[in-house]
């Protein structure tokens, strides 16, 4: 059996991506959404620059903006706090128009200076801010960092409301500053108060944090959307990690959107009811059991490809992942500009898989011993699911369960012999590609210890190539050679499923992550809840 | 009294600092690091430049013995350092939720000592009967089963559906949302007190005093108000004291199940992200609460029982 | 005096059996009480005098069960009474005292109030009423400083004087019949001698009639006017105190007085001696009980 | 009404009886393998005939693992116990009868260990130790002997007055051989009670621990597992939460019911009352 991964996925995300919104129906203004914070049962900071959980992030897009933004139909970065950019012949220095119609909400107009306050405030090491990553391509970064300058050389304000900006590499900036890890704060607040009295420039004024327990927001009228969005008077991001809880919570409406795991995704659609209100999303993650391509047996290529050919991901997605995942071919998505629609990915063909295991020289078979965590699409059920499968083909597979943060520390330090996890293929393919070169660090996203030499070219050509459909061309040909290589089984990509009461609209289908949703863009009508509808 | 009360307190301290120093040992051998979960799941890659960032910023750079040293050093000044993952006083997070926790803790007990008591005297009323087996055995169904298994029987039925009560959350702290939590988190010391009642008023029937007052012509009633009530309570009174000291510790299943921002779920957050400042100081307070209530049991005890002089 | 107090007819008592006949521990017991009287119950342990005390009571427990019998008291069977009636006889009119005053009183409740209950229960007091009532009640069975002792509890008295507490229960509400099981057992050799000689005032004062169950042959001799000798769970004999000590017939009777070692050739000579160790104590003893005193000690 | 016999012992040991004939005879009560007989093909299939608890959803047997498991849910439920009862009796007995300094440094570990809430503690230890028996079985069998512990000293302190303890010595008996021979035989049974009592405690505390997150390794069945995997299908595949729940429930029931009913036989004072 061939996978194909046909457009045919893509266009079912695609609509159902744009159903709630393409409803023509009046805007209704006011009104309370009770959002769910789906990733644990607390957000840890209000300061996003000082976390790397979704759950904050989760929070943050609410009262914060960044110098880009995200947009899911495009798949693109597009300007969010300015309206227009130069870019110089060498693409390395960016002038940035700012908006001149943000505001704070503490009521202080947004200049060029904040800007330069919060990217600086990332860069410095007393902050160790995990958001550096993503400005780390601004000049003078390495400075900062150094200890060397408090101040990025590369931030140079021309006017209250033009910025400019230097890079050292003349990547794309937007993929990075559109990050929500990368907010722009005020500067005229102290930084430290953000993690408890966050202020932003965001379409939600934060009200109220109870820890443990949900986060509260009400509408900024001095926000600058179009349409003057918000449309909800109220926000309140509930935070409930327990899936069989949201479950629970959701049918009873108590909340208005939830996170679906796959057994509820399959109970959902079951109910003609329920089935109304889902959301689904390719999102840019591929889940894969990731081998150290050092060590033996899974240095020989054959023994990486048997286990491939081995396990019948098809039938896992449809029974145990219940459709709630779109099968993997390579490493890049179906969603991902460089995805290629032709490619084949590995047949299930368990007698193929012996062969190739022979033709290693591992006759008696093979063991192979997994870490995985909890999660039930991307961890420890998962193999014991490919335990019977790798079994017929001679691979003892063996779970070893260990909690998340072991689970990535192990990862990044290299303390493995094969892992499952889910990791994240968008939405720049070309930062991605950076995880399967040579000169990447295990311990930066080189998990596999991957390398090809002729990856390495094709990542090379593609830095330098400034022209996107040629660089994606490039960046398929060497997903290909990865598809080919097979440092991982490749899995699945995953479907994002969001449930949402009728009376909610405007949710889109972010395949970045669903969760994060632009909330200035929802509404609700007046069929909610009494305690909830517009009045 | 007031003497006995602050020697007491002056005793916890070694225990505190002997819990402190073993909480530290374990945590200071535990596998991961809170930097690795900075990768927010494999959505992104840290450079060990950052790695090593955060752990200079939280002093774990530092041979373990320093690092004992400092925490005794501030533990002392009642610090209980900063939270690796808000970066805020780990004293702050705490007193965040332990309001909550302690409303879920007493509210459960408050329902263990309603149901349970009553439940232990009818029991003992007819030892061996059929009424008592029930009864007993209605108690210690509540001791048979998971937590989070009566947890969610207790949200499919009254939440969902009878539509009674809210089926999660701390919404305001209202009695709504509290009443759930603390039936799954009261059963289990209800069906102890039950069972520690009727053994005591088993106990306490089957004395010489209690024969006494038969004869001197005294009624059931008048028997149970006057001599056997207050001598039950004595060997209640542990047992509920003992329950209460440990039900923020026991909680953290059921937090966790209700998205309820006790200290038991921040605990559990905490230990899964190895924010371990958080986890010694929540582990701490669970720990001196235990302690306190210990003394207050003994205070009592000695209010009750005529016997027994605090010294 | 027209007939007895309390006559004791057949009385049986056993642990029922589904499967058979029950286990009798106390088999076919009759006797009679006479007003004033004081009646012994001799007997080794277990030969059945506490189960008939208890019975008399009501408060045997499970599975002790009164199997037949009747105890007429002012024309009722007391064996077949309703538990609301008995529990108005109970303390009120016959009252009973336990061996163990150590576990006999309520350890978490004062004295006084332990006292002014029987006034609450029977008099209808109130307890402030009470209260007084229960003072005048330990002045009476000879407490120094009742006023304090009422505001004691148990475990800060002595064995003596708890048992003297319960003697001031008991004799509360003056009643017609005080049953006392081994009263002075627990109690110090010195302080055996006050209690009984408490008892006996109290009761001649009153007119109250004891049903004194003991072990203690001496005990016996010394305060009682008929006497029953028990064993296993039977009657044996039921004469005259002076008869029986004198004259024993039933070979038990016999067996039982000739164990006593000082009984035999020298008895007289101990009966003296302790006599008047008795007399120190106990100027006022009635005669007919020096006559049958025995050596202290012999207790066993 | 009086019930004709000692019904919660009577219960209790037929519960129990019946759980652990399950567990040993598992392999003749159910043709299926609990770890390898998965067919994802045959996923969350109703009870049947050939299922009779239906199958979870990786399409193993529900029936062969709920007896399976209870193979691992009494070994962790007995041996962590049996490690508890051991540890406490061993310090309780040589506390109560050496005393003095030994008897401090006792006395304070048990108080430690009374203060930090076992379920913590045994949170932490799994932690530290990572999933798996052995983990459960160090984590629950260190956590949990303060009772045995207290209790035994106890005893001990009583008994060690009397008359023959006294006299073994008088006879030059070593303080093992009194302890061992004297003092033991007379705590077993209220330690004997605690014991079925903390089996009890032990099984939940395995599911709780699962719940966490921080169980036994799978594949391998246990009822905590299983429970914690098939939680959010509590509606759509409902017997694979309800048989393993039941499990749970009937052997804790059972074990807590054997306890009560040892302890109203051990303890006749219990029994007859008015």
């Amino acid at each position: 059996m061939t996978i194909r991964a046909t457009m045919g996925a893509l266009l079912l995300a695609g609509t159902a991506l744009c159903a709630p919104a393409t409803w023509a129906q009046e805007v209704q203004r006011g009104g309370t959404l009770n959002f769910t914070a789906p990733y644990g049962s607390s957000v840890g900071t209000l300061d996003v620059t000082a976390s790397a959980e979704v759950q904050t992030e989760i929070v943050a897009h609410a009262m914060h903006r960044s110098l880009y933004k995200w947009n899911p139909e495009t798949g693109k970065p597009e300007p969010d706090l300015f309206t227009d950019v130069t870019v110089s012949d060498d693409g390395l220095v960016y002038t940035y128009k700012l908006r001149t119609d943000a505001v704070f909400h503490n009521d202080k107009p947004f200049t060029a200076d904040d800007v330069i306050y919060s990217y600086n405030r990332i860069a410095t090491p007393a902050t160790a801010s995990p958001s550096a990553n993503f400005i780390s391509r601004i000049q003078g970064f390495d400075d900062v960092q150094g200890g060397s300058a408090t101040e990025m050389s590369g931030l140079k304000k021309i006017d209250d409301h033009t910025l400019e900006i230097t890079f050292t590499a003349s990547q794309d900036p937007g993929f990075d500053l559109m990050q929500n890890y990368v907010p722009i704060y005020p500067s005229n607040v102290e930084g430290d108060t953000q993690a408890t009295q966050p202020v932003g420039l965001g379409p939600f004024r934060f009200v109220e944090h109870v820890p443990g327990s949900r986060v509260s927001f009400e509408r900024f009228d001095g926000f600058f959307g179009e349409n003057d969005q918000p449309y909800l008077d109220r926000l309140n991001i509930l935070i409930m990690g327990e899936a069989a809880a949201r479950d629970v919570a959701f049918r009873n409406q108590e909340i208005d959107v939830s996170v679906l795991g796959s057994q509820q995704y399959q109970e959902y659609q079951a109910d003609p009811a329920l089935s109304e209100g889902l959301l689904e999303v390719a999102e840019l993650f591929t889940r894969v059991v990731g081998f150290d391509t050092t060590r033996p047996p899974f240095d020989d290529k054959r023994v990486r490809q048997a286990v491939n050919y081995g396990i019948d991901k098809d039938l896992i997605i449809d029974r145990l992942v219940k459709g709630k995942a779109f099968p993997a071919v390579g490493f890049m998505p179906t969603t991902s500009p460089a995805f290629d629609p032709d490619a084949q990915g590995y047949a299930y063909d368990p007698e193929k898989a012996k062969a190739l295991l022979e033709e290693a020289g591992h006759a008696d078979g093979i063991d192979l011993p997994v870490i995985a965590n909890q999660n039930e699409s991307w961890g420890a059920p998962i193999v014991e699911a490919i335990i019977p499968m790798l079994d017929k083909a001679n691979i003892r597979v063996s779970v070893e369960p260990v909690e998340n943060a072991v689970l990535e520390d192990r990862i990044t330090g290299g303390n493995f012999t094969a892992f499952i996890w889910s990791l994240s293929s968008g939405p720049d393919p070309l930062n991605i590609l950076r995880c399967f070169y040579s000169k990447t660090a295990q311990s930066a996203c080189n998990y596999t210890n991957f390398s090809n030499p002729e990856v390495d070219r094709l990542y090379e050509a593609a830095q330098q190539e400034r022209d996107e459909a040629k660089r994606n061309d490039l960046i398929r040909q060497a997903d290909g050679i990865i598809r080919e290589e097979a440092p991982y089984w490749f899995f699945n990509y995953n479907k994002a499923v969001m449930a949402y009461q009728p009376w909610v609209h405007g949710l889109r289908g972010n395949p970045q992550e669903l969760a994060i949703q632009d909330y200035d863009k929802i509404w609700i009508d007046d069929t909610a809840p009494a305690d909830r509808k517009p009045q | 009294m007031g003497r006995y009360i602050l020697r007491r307190l002056l005793q916890m301290i070694p225990t505190l600092l002997a819990v402190a120093a073993l909480i530290f040992l374990i945590f200071s051998v535990l596998p991961g690091s809170f930097a690795g979960t900075m990768t927010g799941g494999g959505r992104r890659a840290l450079s060990p430049e950052l790695v090593a960032q955060i752990n200079a910023q939280f002093g774990l750079d530092k041979p373990l013995p320093v690092r004992f040293w400092d925490y005794l050093v501030r533990l002392v000044q009642f610090d209980l350092g900063t939270s690796f993952r808000t970066r805020e006083p780990v004293v702050d997070l705490i007193a965040a939720r332990i309001w909550p926790s302690l409303q879920l803790a007493l509210s459960a007990m408050a329902l263990a000592v309603t149901v349970g008591i009553p439940l232990g005297f009818l029991a003992a009323m007819r030892p061996g009967s059929l009424l008592d087996s029930i009864t007993m055995i209605f108690a210690v169904s509540g001791l048979s089963m998971p937590q989070f298994w009566l947890g969610l029987l207790l949200m499919y039925v009254f939440a969902l559906q009878l539509g009674w009560l809210p089926s999660f959350g701390y919404g305001g702290g209202q009695l709504r949302n509290l009443i759930l939590p603390a039936i799954a988190l009261g059963f289990a010391p209800l069906a102890l007190l039950a069972r520690t009642t009727r053994a005591g008023v088993l106990e306490v029937m089957g004395s010489d005093h209690i024969r006494t007052a038969m004869a001197k012509g005294a009624s059931p009633s008048q028997m149970i108000r006057w001599h056997v009530l207050r001598n039950v309570m004595v060997l209640i009174v542990t047992t509920m004291g003992l329950q209460i000291g440990s039900l923020l510790g026991q909680a953290l299943v059921i937090e966790k199940l209700f998205s309820w921002p006790g200290l038991g779920s921040l605990m559990v957050d905490s230990v899964a992200i190895r924010d371990i400042p958080v986890v010694q100081g929540t582990i701490l307070v669970i720990v001196l609460w235990f302690l306190v209530i210990n003394v207050l049991v003994d205070v009592i005890y000695a209010a009750i029982d005529p016997r027994i002089s605090l010294r | 005096m027209s007939g007895p107090l309390l006559d004791i007819r057949g009385l049986t008592i056993g642990i029922p059996n589904r499967n058979g006949p029950p286990v009798q521990i106390v088999r076919d017991l009759s006797f009679d009480i006479m007003p004033g009287e004081i009646f012994g119950l001799v007997g080794e342990s277990g030969s059945g005098k506490s189960a008939s005390a208890l019975a008399l009571m009501g408060l045997n427990r499970r599975p002790l069960t009164t199997l037949k019998g009747q105890a007429f008291y002012g024309g009722q069977d007391l064996l077949a009474m309703s538990r609301r009636s008995m529990r108005k006889l109970r303390g009120n009119r016959i009252s009973m005292i336990f061996q163990e005053p150590m576990t006999a009183l309520n350890p978490l409740a004062r004295i006084g109030s332990q006292i002014a209950e029987m006034f609450v229960l029977h008099r209808g007091l109130s307890w402030s009423d009470a209260r007084p009532k229960a003072v005048e009640a330990l002045a009476a069975v000879q407490v120094p400083d009742p006023e304090g002792r009422a505001r004691a509890y148990p475990h800060q008295l002595s064995g003596g004087l708890r048992q003297r507490v319960m003697i001031a229960m008991a004799m509360a509400c003056r009643p017609d019949l005080l049953i006392a099981d081994e009263p002075t057992t627990a109690l110090d050799v010195t302080v055996q001698a006050e209690v009984l000689r408490l008892i006996r005032e109290l009761c001649e004062r009153e007119g109250t009639a004891v049903l004194l169950i003991s072990h203690d042959l001496g005990v016996i001799a010394q305060m009682c006017q008929r006497v029953g000798v028990m064993a296993n769970g039977r009657l044996l004999e039921l004469r005259d105190a002076k008869a029986l000590f004198t004259d024993p017939r039933h070979p038990y009777t016999q067996g039982l007085l000739a164990a006593l070692p000082r009984l035999g050739s020298r008895a007289v000579e101990g009966r003296h001696r302790l006599a008047d160790l008795d007399m120190a104590i106990d100027r006022d003893a009635p005669d007919f009980a020096k006559t049958y005193l025995r050596p202290r000690g012999e207790a066993a | 009404m009086r019930l004709p016999f000692r019904f919660n012992l009577t219960l209790g040991l037929a519960l129990v009886t019946l759980v652990i004939l399950g567990a040993v005879f598992a392999p003749l009560l159910t043709p299926h393998d609990p770890i390898l007989d998965a067919d994802l093909m045959n996923s969350e299939m109703a009870p049947s005939w050939d299922h009779w608890f239906g199958t979870d959803s990786q399409g193993r047997d529900v029936f062969a693992r709920v007896l399976y498991g209870a193979r691992v849910s009494l070994t962790i439920g007995i041996v962590a116990q049996a490690i508890n009862s051991t540890i406490g009796i061993a310090l309780g007995l040589s506390a109560g009868y050496w005393g003095g300094w030994w008897d401090d440094t006792v006395n304070g570990l048990t108080n430690l260990m009374l203060a930090i809430p076992s379920l913590v503690f045994a949170l932490a230890i799994m932690a530290v130790l990572g999933p798996g028996v052995v983990s459960l079985l160090i984590a629950l069998g260190l956590t949990n002997w303060s009772w045995s512990c207290r209790i035994t000293r106890s005893a001990v302190m009583s008994l060690k007055s009397q008359g023959y303890v006294q006299a073994a010595r008088t006879l030059g008996y070593g303080d093992i051989r009194i302890m061992l021979t004297q003092l033991l035989p007379n705590i077993v049974g209220p330690v004997l009670v605690m014991a079925t009592l903390g089996i009890g405690e032990a099984v939940l505390a395995e599911a709780a621990l699962s719940f966490l997150g921080l169980g036994i390794r799978p594949p391998a069945p246990s009822w905590g597992n299983m429970l914690t995997d098939a939680r959010e299908a509590i509606r759509s595949v409902p017997w694979a939460t309800i048989f393993p729940g039941l499990a749970v429930f009937v052997t804790v029931l059972g074990f807590n019911l054997l306890g009560d009913g040892v302890r109203d036989w051990l303890d006749p004072r219990m029994q007859v009352r008015a």
